[in-house]
């Protein structure tokens, strides 16, 4: 197993595509917590003897070059595996190229649906629960709690917002077609959503559901707060950061909201007092001090790098592509710090769904409170 | 060629009470003249008189508000400007309108426009047919310009030459598409005495081995009145006289408002 | 006339194209001939030395290359301003994807397809075009590059072009069991149409037509009166342009095997502006060094700096505009003509 | 009397063409000269130098200053008002506009409205057209316009390109009779390029006889015009 | 009709986003008689100076005329600075600097101010001033700012000899030196002001869409929708415009069912192509035509 495309005795080259710039550059922070964590690996004596090469490149979120950026890291730089690659188009683009190259595209940054397929794509997998899966613990929940509501979507008008929306109708079930009243939709493209909420409102609609990324989510908050309107608000886990969604949009417009979570909040007092929190704070000042510890997306790149190192500790010493695809699809109850308490890491040789659970959540004005149990799609 | 047979052969051109006017203002307040073939008449008075709005009627680069414009017997006003070239009328510009990035020779080859037959994609795979063509055209224009002495610019981009050389061009692109009459608008700007002597020749010259009938505006009164057979003079949009050059030089009303009182 | 002009680089560019393209005097001519013939030898020989990947990138190069060379047939020779050519580049890409998808069309056969379905969208775009002045039309191109993605992504055409999801591509093996990999056969393809659409481009230019669609853009008015049908041009011209972008836009489907809404934004667009500017508005050989700017100096520019990936770009791309202000051809020019001066 | 302008090995440059190679000449305080030449000759060239709107060498000296490489909106602010070849209309702009523009420099503004009113008095046809986009007059209406904005500056002197360039005949007079005027009752200086050589030899008091880029001949306007055999080989009438 | 009502409010108010854009972009444009695509960022850039200040504990009422200040310094600065050295290259050449300028601007503040959204205070406070919420006292607010530099700018270009020196340098600068305007500083001047008038912008954007580094994507396309539409030499003509598409598009997004808010963005612009092929040079737009 020593010959395995980049391993040596001595380190393991892991690529990585993120958008450094672009329009989705925000997420570029995701790319650059895993750098870090990964130095810290690295300073902290590396997995089993080994340093990680972590390179990761810009796609600018454009599929082409996420193309050219993949096959540079399988073909020139010759990386083990890619790990975290961001966006639905970007691994969309390449998930073909890496599956014919037998290069694991491992735990992929996107929620789509579609990455858990380990029949026809055995060498990709996902990481974070899916878009549908959440969206189905709103309906569910709204099945369950409100069924007399009249429901209102704005969703973002691409394969994330359709993949949530799929998901919330089948929660909703039967009803789903004369409970939904309303479904707007609004493209990236657009300044401001204020038309959409108002077309809303006017819609008679008491429950809102916000599938939107964190800038538009800030504005829907705020906007419903302007209007005066107070529907029963399901917001998507996307969008739940209190530094970069609620504080902006408004601590007070955003009480009572609802949404899920499987990452603990960097910005809860209660979170942040744990141990995972208080070694995650310690991480950051060490390993990533310009980074924003508001933004959510640091804690996130914390846990998928935990995730990645997890892989390769199981693997050992046989560090072939073949056997880290293999760990990685047997990961068995796998408990990281910054998750929910009770969110675990499972995965299978038909299971390439790492975090399937979520668990239901309101902000109080100050902060979120989770409540009930931790769901999956199918359960609860 | 001549008037004696003038019901059968129609003067090839025919001015009939055009008018145009831009907001309030009456450029060209219905004119009316005929040029016979192989005549110059020049077109004469004073600034803002109308003379190239005329011309641009002529060009249908302006929509006359009344009047028709006959060519060889037929009126021009239902074809689109582009379309005017082909009949063979060719002219140059007051102000001189090249086309600043391209060599002197590539200006002329444009005057023969409207003479070519080709299109993109012919163009574009390089027939035998349409490249021959073009080496032809590239021959003529070569020689054309050597014989108005302008061999050595061949090559050059045509910015940058003096404005002398730059109306010399714009001759040579309009005699390029073999018009049957050419429209110019003061030739002679910005030439000293001599050089106007130069022009008179070649505008008789072009007259008389070419063919080509000659409608000319022009301030330089030296060279009207040495070369024109017909003289046709505008002001305020309207026709004052017309009349062999003696005639209209001695006319009271062209003294008072175009030539002023001999000095 | 106006004075001080005697700084008008790009004026003078048609001097390097003639010489460059074989239409100027006949010692240029040949000249330009042994030029092109070396550097295609060099072209055919590079994917047998370079890795695999290498070969994609110049695959790309030559693709943007193509892609470039339409708007620079549209914008350097008639003077009409695109800020839109990524959405021709899109239509060609998703034509011939749902050929060979939907329809199982051979990837050959998708090219002129494509093309054709360009040149008929550049056509019709052509028309409004006419009346608008350039900084209007700047305008109107770029509301098409906006609007390109969303039409793509559109509920009723989802059947066909995948929606957001896009289509993924086989990509074809060489033909005749050649024994060629993919990536090479591939570069070879696409190094053999880039080639003829650039003959064909370089015989446009100096034909009648080509006169007349560099007339139209020094002296509209003046064209006119020499009999030119400005309209026909005009829109004749954004067609072809649109058709060279469009067959660029099919290979890059099939050298990239995939295609998608977010593949084709306005970055795209203004990526095809800055490469043509850099290679030299006006010199279709510069529209290679065009292509091979905006696909590598993105990667340049992170290698500096991850963070600041965007203004290194951007510093890069001024030091060159300094140093070129009329693209690397004018810079070819100014070079060539001081050597003329200092020989004389 | 001492000279207004003074001008000695004066060279000039397109690119890296050069095309005066380093004449000299003077201009005294209120007087006229004139230069004379063929075309293509360097008479443009000479003016452009002088507002330093080409690259050029030498020693110009203006009012004792020496402006050579300065800039042109400089020389313009010393009080030179060019009327340059080709007109330079700012054609989007509407004639009151560039009669505005024309004196944009100066200081009196209170004036300005009585200037603009002198020169309808020179030349009427621009009062009609005040509102109307410079650019479709007439090309003769135009020149007007170039010399009645060179006016507006209230210049202390004044370099005129073919002034009478497309102007009926009529109005050529009339203009070098208002030129004569002005020189005569404001002191203006005044450097003539002008194609119609008995016109500026009449109203000049010095001529400069140009040929490809060297002053071949000069003196006073009077004596050149009497000489026969200058005139025939020079001049051409 | 409520609805209809609502729609129409709340693209007025969006108008008033495109308008301010729209305004700057006309300054400019009269200044160098080109569209500036980095305006946008300068406008942004602008905005984070402004929040920095505030972060630094500077209230707005003092943030707001130094940032200003700062902007105009700033737009005079790049002029002189980037603009300069290719006074004499090729129009296209200076669109590739405005797109340099845009990925410098952009990269730089993401790099400062990281790319998550931050809340932007308003000087008018968020409380409804019409209907239930429709148009808040910001959005007032802004419209007024909007019409009072509309006016401003209309006197500066209408009365000022300094407005017609930039004009006439804009049109024709070989001309403009000839009678004494020194062409640089007006030019210089030009992008001040259209900097300066864009960081106004950007104060009353940034409460509404939140500032972050990309908040002027989008509204640069929607400022140049309205410019074009209402023609770009008239500042009138850029208000109108811009309120004209805010509104239109949001209709368009809530009556034409078949396209819905997917497509409303490609119907606007279609309008305003239609609209300018009828009117080329906008709907208040000077027509200017050539002659030979
Ligand atoms: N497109 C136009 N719009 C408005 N007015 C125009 C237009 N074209 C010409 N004019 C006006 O019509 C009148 C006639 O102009 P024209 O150019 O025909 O004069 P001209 O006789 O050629 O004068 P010149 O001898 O000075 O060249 C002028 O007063 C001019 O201002
Ligand atoms: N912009 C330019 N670029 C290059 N060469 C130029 C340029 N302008 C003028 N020249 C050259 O400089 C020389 C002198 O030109 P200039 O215009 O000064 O002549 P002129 O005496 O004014 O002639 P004219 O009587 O035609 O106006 C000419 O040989 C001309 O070709
Ligand atoms: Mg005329
Ligand atoms: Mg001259």
């Amino acid at each position: 197993a020593q010959t395995a495309p980049g391993v040596t005795d001595t380190e393991i080259k892991i690529g990585n595509i993120n958008p450094y710039s672009g329009p989705a550059s925000a997420y570029g922070v995701i790319g650059k917590t895993i750098g870090a964590y990964f130095a810290k690996i690295n300073a902290e004596g590396g997995v089993n003897g080994r340093k990680i090469n972590y390179i990761s490149y810009d796609d600018g979120y454009s599929p082409p070059k996420a193309v050219e950026q993949a096959r540079k890291l399988v073909e020139s730089d010759e990386v083990a595996i890619v790990f975290q690659p961001l966006g639905t188009p970007s691994n969309s683009a390449i998930q073909k190229y890496m599956n014919s190259k037998q290069v694991p595209q491992l735990f992929v940054a996107t929620g789509a649906t579609k990455w858990n397929d380990p029949k026809n794509f055995p060498w990709t997998m996902g990481w974070q629960p899916n878009y549908q899966t959440e969206g189905k613990i709103y309906g569910k929940y709204i099945a369950d709690n409100l069924p007399n509501g009249k429901v209102g979507v704005i969703f973002q008008n691409d394969d994330y917002g359709k993949d949530l929306l799929k998901g919330l109708k089948d929660g909703l079930g039967a009803k789903a077609a004369s409970m939904i009243i309303a479904e707007v939709p609004y493209e990236v493209s657009v300044p401001t959503i204020d038309s959409q909420i108002v077309q809303l409102k006017g819609s008679g609609a008491d429950i809102l559901v916000t599938i939107a990324t964190p800038k538009f989510a800030a504005q829907v908050i705020r906007k419903v707060a302007e209007l005066g309107w107070k529907p029963t608000h399901f917001l998507n886990n996307v969008a739940i950061s209190v530094g970069a969604v609620i504080k902006p949009a408004g601590p007070e417009n955003a009480k009572d909201i609802l949404s899920t979570a499987y990452l603990k909040d960097a910005t809860d007092p209660a979170d942040k007092e744990s141990p995972a929190f208080k070694e995650w704070e310690a991480f950051m000042d060490k390993y990533y001090p310009d980074g924003n510890k508001l933004d959510g997306s640091t804690v996130f790149g914390y846990a998928a790098a935990q995730t990645m190192v997890q892989v390769l500790k199981q693997a050992g010493k046989d560090l072939s592509r073949a056997n880290i695809m293999k760990e990685a699809a047997n990961l068995k109850n796998f408990e990281i710090g910054v998750l929910v308490d009770g969110i675990k890491v499972n995965t299978s040789p038909s299971d390439f769904a790492p975090i399937e659970q979520l668990q239901m959540q309101k902000f109080d004005g100050e902060r979120w409170h989770r409540f009930g149990p931790v769901m999956s799609g199918e359960s609860s | 060629m001549g008037r004696a047979n003038g019901a059968a052969h129609p003067p090839l051109l025919e001015v009939k009470s055009v008018a145009v006017r831009f907001g309030g203002i009456v450029a060209l307040a219905g004119v009316s003249f005929d040029l016979p073939r192989g005549q110059i008449l020049g077109l004469i008075g004073p600034n803002g008189a109308g003379k190239t709005t005329l011309f641009n009627c002529l060009s249908r680069l302006y929509q006359p508000s009344a009047g028709d414009i006959l060519f060889e017997g037929a009126s021009i006003l239902a074809r689109p400007a582009h379309r005017i070239a082909e009949i063979g009328i060719g002219r140059t510009f007051q102000n001189v309108a090249l086309f600043d990035r391209l060599t002197v020779l590539q200006n002329v080859m444009i005057g023969a426009h409207a003479r070519g037959r080709s299109d993109y994609l012919s163009d574009a795979l390089g027939l035998p047919s349409v490249t021959a063509r073009d080496a032809e055209l590239r021959q003529d224009a070569i020689k054309l310009l050597a014989d108005l002495g302008l061999a050595a610019e061949t090559h050059l981009p045509v910015d940058g030459f003096p404005f002398g050389t730059r109306k010399r061009v714009e001759l040579a692109r309009a005699l390029m598409g073999r018009p049957k009459l050419i429209l110019l608008d003061e030739p002679a700007g910005g030439l000293n005495h001599d050089e106007l002597g130069d022009l008179a020749r070649l505008i008789r010259h072009i007259r008389d081995e070419r063919g080509v009938t000659v409608l000319l505006v022009e301030h330089h009164m030296s060279l009207v009145m040495s070369i024109s057979d017909t003289v046709v003079v505008l002001n305020f949009g309207e026709k004052i006289a017309e009349g062999s050059p003696a005639e209209v030089q001695a006319n009271p009303q062209v003294i008072q408002a175009y030539l002023g009182a001999p000095a | 006339m106006s004075v001080n002009e005697d700084i008008k680089y790009d004026a003078k560019l048609d001097g390097i194209l003639d010489a460059a393209t074989g239409a100027g005097t006949g010692k240029s001519r040949s000249l330009g001939s042994v030029v092109t013939l070396c550097l295609l030898a060099v072209a055919v020989v590079l994917p047998f030395v370079a890795q695999g990947f290498v070969v994609f990138q110049l695959t790309m190069v030559m693709v943007y290359g193509i892609a470039i060379m339409g708007l620079n047939i549209l914008t350097g020779f008639n003077g009409q301003f695109s800020l839109g050519h990524s959405a021709f580049f899109a239509i060609g890409a998703y034509t011939a994807a749902i050929l060979m998808e939907s329809f199982g069309v051979s990837y050959v056969w998708t090219l002129p397809a494509a093309g054709l379905t360009a040149f008929v969208a550049g056509f019709l775009f052509g028309l409004p075009a006419l009346r608008l002045e350039p900084i209007y039309l700047a305008l109107a191109t770029f509301a098409l590059a906006v609007a390109m993605p969303q039409f793509l992504k559109l509920t009723p055409f989802e059947h066909w072009t995948g929606g957001v999801q896009g289509i993924v591509i086989l990509k074809p093996d060489a033909p005749f069991g050649l024994p060629l990999s993919q990536d090479q056969w591939l570069y070879l393809f696409t190094l053999g149409v880039g080639f003829g659409l650039y003959l064909a481009a370089r015989n446009i230019i100096a034909s009648r037509t080509g006169r007349a669609i560099q007339a139209i853009r020094d002296n509209p008015i003046a064209a006119r009166a020499m009999g030119i049908n400005l309209s026909l041009y005009k829109t004749l011209t954004f067609g072809v342009s649109a058709f060279y972008t469009g067959v660029a836009g099919a290979l890059s489907a099939i050298v990239v095997q995939f295609v998608a809404p977010d593949s084709y934004t306005l970055v795209l667009a203004v990526a095809f502006l800055v490469g043509m500017v850099i290679g030299g508005v006006g010199w279709l050989p510069g529209s290679l060094i065009g292509g091979a700017f905006i696909l590598f100096v993105p990667n340049i520019a992170e290698g500096v700096s991850k963070g600041l990936s965007g203004a290194v770009y951007g510093i890069i791309l001024l030091l060159i505009i300094y140093i070129a202000p009329s693209g690397v051809g004018g810079l070819l020019h100014k070079t060539a003509d001081y050597f003329a001066r200092r020989r004389k | 009397m001492s000279a207004v302008l003074e001008v000695k090995r004066l060279k000039a440059y397109y690119g890296a063409i050069e095309v005066l190679h380093g004449i000299d000449f003077k201009l005294p305080v209120g007087g006229v000269a004139t230069l004379l030449g063929a075309n293509g000759a360097g008479k443009t060239t000479t003016l452009r130098a002088l507002c330093g709107m080409v690259r050029a060498s030498g020693d110009i000296v203006f009012e004792g200053r020496a402006i050579g490489g300065r800039s042109t909106e400089e020389i313009a602010r010393l009080g030179v008002a060019h009327v340059p070849e080709g007109r330079g209309t700012f054609t989007s702009l509407t004639v009151e506009e560039n009669l505005r523009l024309g004196a944009i420099t100066r200081k009196d503004r209170r004036a300005v409205a009585g200037d603009i009113e002198r020169c309808f008095s020179y030349f009427p046809i621009l009062k009609r057209r005040l509102q109307q986009q410079a650019g479709l007059l007439s090309g003769g209406e135009q020149q007007m316009l170039a010399v009645a904005r060179a006016l507006m500056l209230r210049p202390r002197m004044m370099l005129l390109d073919e002034p009478s360039f497309g102007l009926a005949p009529l109005v050529v007079r009339e203009l070098f009779q208002i030129l004569a005027a002005i020189n005569r009752a404001e002191k203006v200086s005044m450097l003539i390029v002008e194609q119609n050589a008995s016109l500026a030899l009449e109203l000049a008091d010095e001529a400069y006889l140009l040929e490809t880029g060297n002053i071949v001949l000069s003196g006073p306007a009077k004596a050149i015009s009497a000489d026969e055999s200058v005139r025939q080989s020079y001049l051409g009438y | 009709m409520e609805l209809f009502l609502q729609q129409v409010l709340s693209g007025v108010a969006n108008g008033a986003i495109y308008a301010s854009v729209a305004l700057a972009i006309v300054m400019i444009y009269q200044a160098i008689h080109h569209l500036n695509f980095a305006q946008g960022e300068m406008a942004m850039f602008s905005t984070f100076i402004a929040w920095q200040l505030m972060q630094w504990g500077m209230p707005f009422w003092a943030a707001l005329p130094v940032t200003v200040a700062l902007s105009f310094a700033g737009g005079v600065a790049i002029e002189r600075i980037v603009m300069k050295p290719i006074e004499h290259a090729p129009v296209l050449t200076h669109v590739v600097v405005f797109i340099a300028l845009f990925t410098i601007l952009n990269s730089a503040a993401g790099f400062i101010w990281d790319f998550t959204i931050k809340p932007f205070p308003t000087p008018f406070g968020t409380a409804p001033v019409l209907g239930n919420g429709l148009l808040s006292a910001h959005q007032a607010g802004m419209i007024a700012v909007v019409l009072v530099m509309l006016v401003l700018l209309y006197l500066f270009f209408r009365y000022t000899n300094t407005g017609l020196a930039m004009r006439a340098a804009a049109a024709n600068p070989a001309s403009a030196r000839l009678v004494g305007i020194r062409v640089g500083w007006t030019t210089a001047l030009g992008w001040g002001m259209a900097s300066a008038i864009g960081s106004v912008a950007g104060m009353l954007i940034a409460p509404v869409v939140f500032l972050e580094p990309n908040m002027m994507l989008t509204i640069l396309l929607y400022g140049f929708a309205g410019a074009v539409l209402g023609g770009l030499t008239s500042p009138a003509g850029a208000v109108l415009g811009g309120f004209i598409v805010g509104v239109v598009e949001n209709l368009a997004g809530t009556y034409i069912p078949v396209v819905g808010p997917e497509l409303k963005l490609p119907i606007a612009l279609v309008l305003i192509v239609a609209v300018l092929v009828v009117k080329p040079s906008g709907l208040l737009g000077r027509r200017t035509v050539q002659r030979v």
